[in-house]
């Protein structure tokens, strides 16, 4: 047992217990936003895993995780598109202004603490496992993967909050 | 500690009995038996385990320098992911054909169509 | 009029075609050198076709999503 | 101790099994399932599985949703068509 | 059978196979503990044939023929599937609707598509190597061609996705598989033996004989079935609607 392996059961448990609560109650936007935050905790948590049993491979399970997570979630984002349209928190204050500015990263609040809240998680993890392994290849390849973690949560979060409003029988 | 994860295993075996013995939704039914099926990843894995031990690749690591884990275990769950993930494939299959014919897919109806 | 100036649309759109499957194609390449530990013939060989194959359906899904 | 982590996998993969039968809206479920495909990926790691690992998230994470929520909504559509005819 | 009564059963037969598995589990050798006989000899066939993933040599190699049952599932349920999915003569092809995806969506998508394919053929390649190999690659690469349907929309993804040529693949790929197998055969050895091919240095993509030929064409046969599969299903839910009026 070491810090490393210490670090990833502290993230897996709050995470994770944060992920369940939140995808079994609450409206379906809730649930979506849980579902994307289960790829934000368990990403940062493998590649912790990979640091503290020292196997580079284990890195891979990180790669994958952060490439089909937010495909995960853009799947439910895309077909649930009308559900969502229907309880977004928050929607009626702002749905005109926030459909005329595509690109307004501002809807749905109840939406983008966690997902910052998340980016940060992970972009910290990364910047940490970079730093014990050291300048190489391996390390490119953390950053590659950090990249499409945060990236793609933003992303899916952007998609939750009204990504596929113009969607409707395709 | 010895026991947990057999236990957990049988937890989730029985759940997803549960859950398709009391299904109001063929769909759902599916999903229970993907939660039916993880149960015996779970006891696979379990089996193989080996405290203090790593897992049986060698890219990175040098042969003999640390204990592994059972790798035959983890080619039978392996199967077993790629036959459950077809499962529910066909399933979901004959569940939209159901749909189609019956314009229902709550077994307790389908039932009373046929009687 | 129209003659003359077609074929150097289509220089241009091939030229332009080319320089987007190159610029994936170094991309896609630089990320299979990240991926892979050790680097051998047979690596960059399987890499480089890697790379074109993305660089193809890179090109054909942008393609797809713009023709409409 | 060392196992502390193997715990905590095994409790979140039992807790997001309970939560996934117990979740009756088929769309639902198939939130919970994916959450259960990463926390099934994330115990195959800890239980020194990474190719277990690998599997189930491919499958787990994108492609069971995927086939759920297409036949959520043809059984939507059906039951919508449905209605009108009668 | 009424509800009542099939919970009663219900309860009966769980009780009854919770006593037994509580029984087998507590029989069982403990959790973590340090004899894995056959595990042992796994690793060391493995080794011997120097193929650094242990997990892929018992796959392809010591239970080859294991993985072409499996393979033979998969096929089947995917021919399963197309049969039932097939359009009814009393359904019709509505054309997909034409969607507004938000832009960072769209960019999002059409960036990720090129890098999910090379890292699904990354992890099919070095399957032998580290974790990963024919089945997790493949579809990491299906599920990258679809991001086009949830990018953009469902003709975005019919234009780059020849579905003929995927269903010739995924027969290709199994009968690839079937010809590597019966080439031992004919070399005098045994179906599926790993002996034609020289094993190679250790830890180096052309390692292990025959594993990662038998990867790939796993890799192609997955990739395949699953867009196959899919095709089904995004039919069946975007395009194919019922006769009006039948």
């Amino acid at each position: 047992m070491n810090g490393w392996i210490l670090a990833a059961t502290v993230v897996l448990a709050g995470g994770g217990a944060a992920v369940l609560w939140g995808v079994t109650s609450g409206p379906m936007s809730r649930r979506v936003v849980a579902q994307n935050l289960a790829t934000s905790v368990a990403c940062p948590a493998l590649l912790l895993l990979a640091q503290g049993y020292d196997r580079p491979a284990y890195v891979d399970l990180a790669l994958l995780m952060a490439l089909l997570g937010p495909i995960g979630t853009l799947v439910f984002a895309r077909l649930l598109a009308v559900d969502l349209a229907g309880d977004r928190p928050r929607a009626g204050r702002e749905s005109p202004a926030c459909r005329a500015n595509d690109g307004n990263f501002a809807s749905g609040p109840a939406a983008w603490g966690p997902t910052w809240a998340a980016a940060a998680l992970g972009a910290g993890v990364v910047v940490a496992v970079c730093v014990a392994t050291g300048p190489g290849r391996a390390m490119v390849k953390l950053l590659v993967t950090g990249a499409l973690l945060i990236g793609g949560n933003v992303i899916a979060s952007r998609a939750l909050s009204g990504g596929f409003e113009g969607v409707r029988g395709g | 500690m010895h026991v947990l994860p057999y236990l957990v295993a049988a937890y989730i075996f029985l759940a997803g009995c549960y859950g398709l013995a009391t299904s109001r939704n063929l769909i759902h039914a599916v999903g229970c038996l993907a939660v039916c099926q993880s149960a015996t990843y779970v006891l696979l894995l379990a089996v193989g385990y080996r405290d203090g031990a790593t897992a049986p690749v060698f890219s990175d690591l040098k042969p003999g320098s640390r204990p592994v884990v059972d790798p035959v275990v983890q080619a039978l769950t392996l199967t077993d992911i790629v036959v459950g993930a077809t499962v529910t494939a066909m399933l979901l299959a004959l569940v939209l054909q159901i749909a189609k014919r019956h314009g229902t897919v709550d077994p307790d109806e389908l039932r009373e169509l046929r009687g | 009029m129209t003659g003359r100036t077609a074929p150097r649309t289509t220089t241009r759109t091939v030229l332009l075609a080319l320089g987007e499957l190159l610029a994936w194609w170094t991309a896609l390449a630089l990320l299979w050198l990240v991926f892979i530990t050790s680097v051998d013939t047979l690596e960059r060989i399987v890499g480089a076709s890697a790379a074109a194959a993305g660089a193809l359906l890179a090109r054909a899904g942008r393609r797809a999503v713009n023709w409409r | 101790m060392a196992d502390a982590v193997i715990v905590v996998a095994l409790l979140l993969v039992a807790g997001s099994a309970t939560a996934a039968v117990a979740v009756r809206d088929p769309a639902r479920q198939a939130l919970v399932l994916s959450v259960l495909g990463v926390a099934l990926a994330v115990l195959f790691t800890v239980l020194q599985a990474p190719d277990v690992g690998l599997s189930q998230l491919a499958v787990g994470s994108a492609l069971t949703p995927l086939l759920i929520m297409l036949a959520v909504r043809k059984v939507r559509r059906c039951g919508r068509t449905g209605d009108e005819t009668r | 059978m009424s509800r009542r009564l099939r919970l009663w059963l219900l309860a009966v037969g769980g009780a009854g196979v919770t006593a037994l598995l509580v029984a087998a589990g507590l029989d069982l050798p403990s959790f973590g503990g340090p004899s894995h006989p056959y595990g042992d000899r796994a690793v060391r066939a493995s080794l011997a044939r120097h193929t650094a993933n242990t997990i892929a040599s018992v796959n392809f190699d010591q239970r080859a023929y294991d993985t072409l049952g499996e393979m033979g599932i998969l096929f089947a349920a995917v021919l399963g599937c197309v049969v039932l999915l097939r359009q009814a003569r009393d359904e019709h092809r509505a054309e997909p609707e034409p969607a507004e995806v938000a832009r960072p969506v769209r960019r999002y998508a059409l960036i990720v598509l090129p890098v999910a394919l090379v890292t699904g053929i990354y992890v099919v390649a070095h399957g032998q190597l580290s974790p990963g190999g024919g089945f997790q690659g493949g579809v990491v690469a299906a599920t990258a061609l679809h991001l086009l349907y949830l990018g953009a929309d469902y003709r975005a993804l019919e234009r780059v996705r020849p579905i003929g040529l995927f269903e010739a693949s995924d027969a290709l790929a199994v009968c690839a598989y079937l010809v590597l197998g019966l080439t031992g055969v004919l070399a005098g050895t045994a179906f599926l033996a790993n002996t034609l091919l020289p094993y190679g240095t250790f830890n180096t993509l052309a390692s292990g004989g025959i594993v990662p030929l038998l990867n790939a064409a796993v890799g192609v046969e997955v990739a395949s079935a699953v867009v196959v599969l899919l095709a089904g299903f995004l039919d069946q839910a975007v395009e194919i609607e019922e006769q009006q009026g039948s």
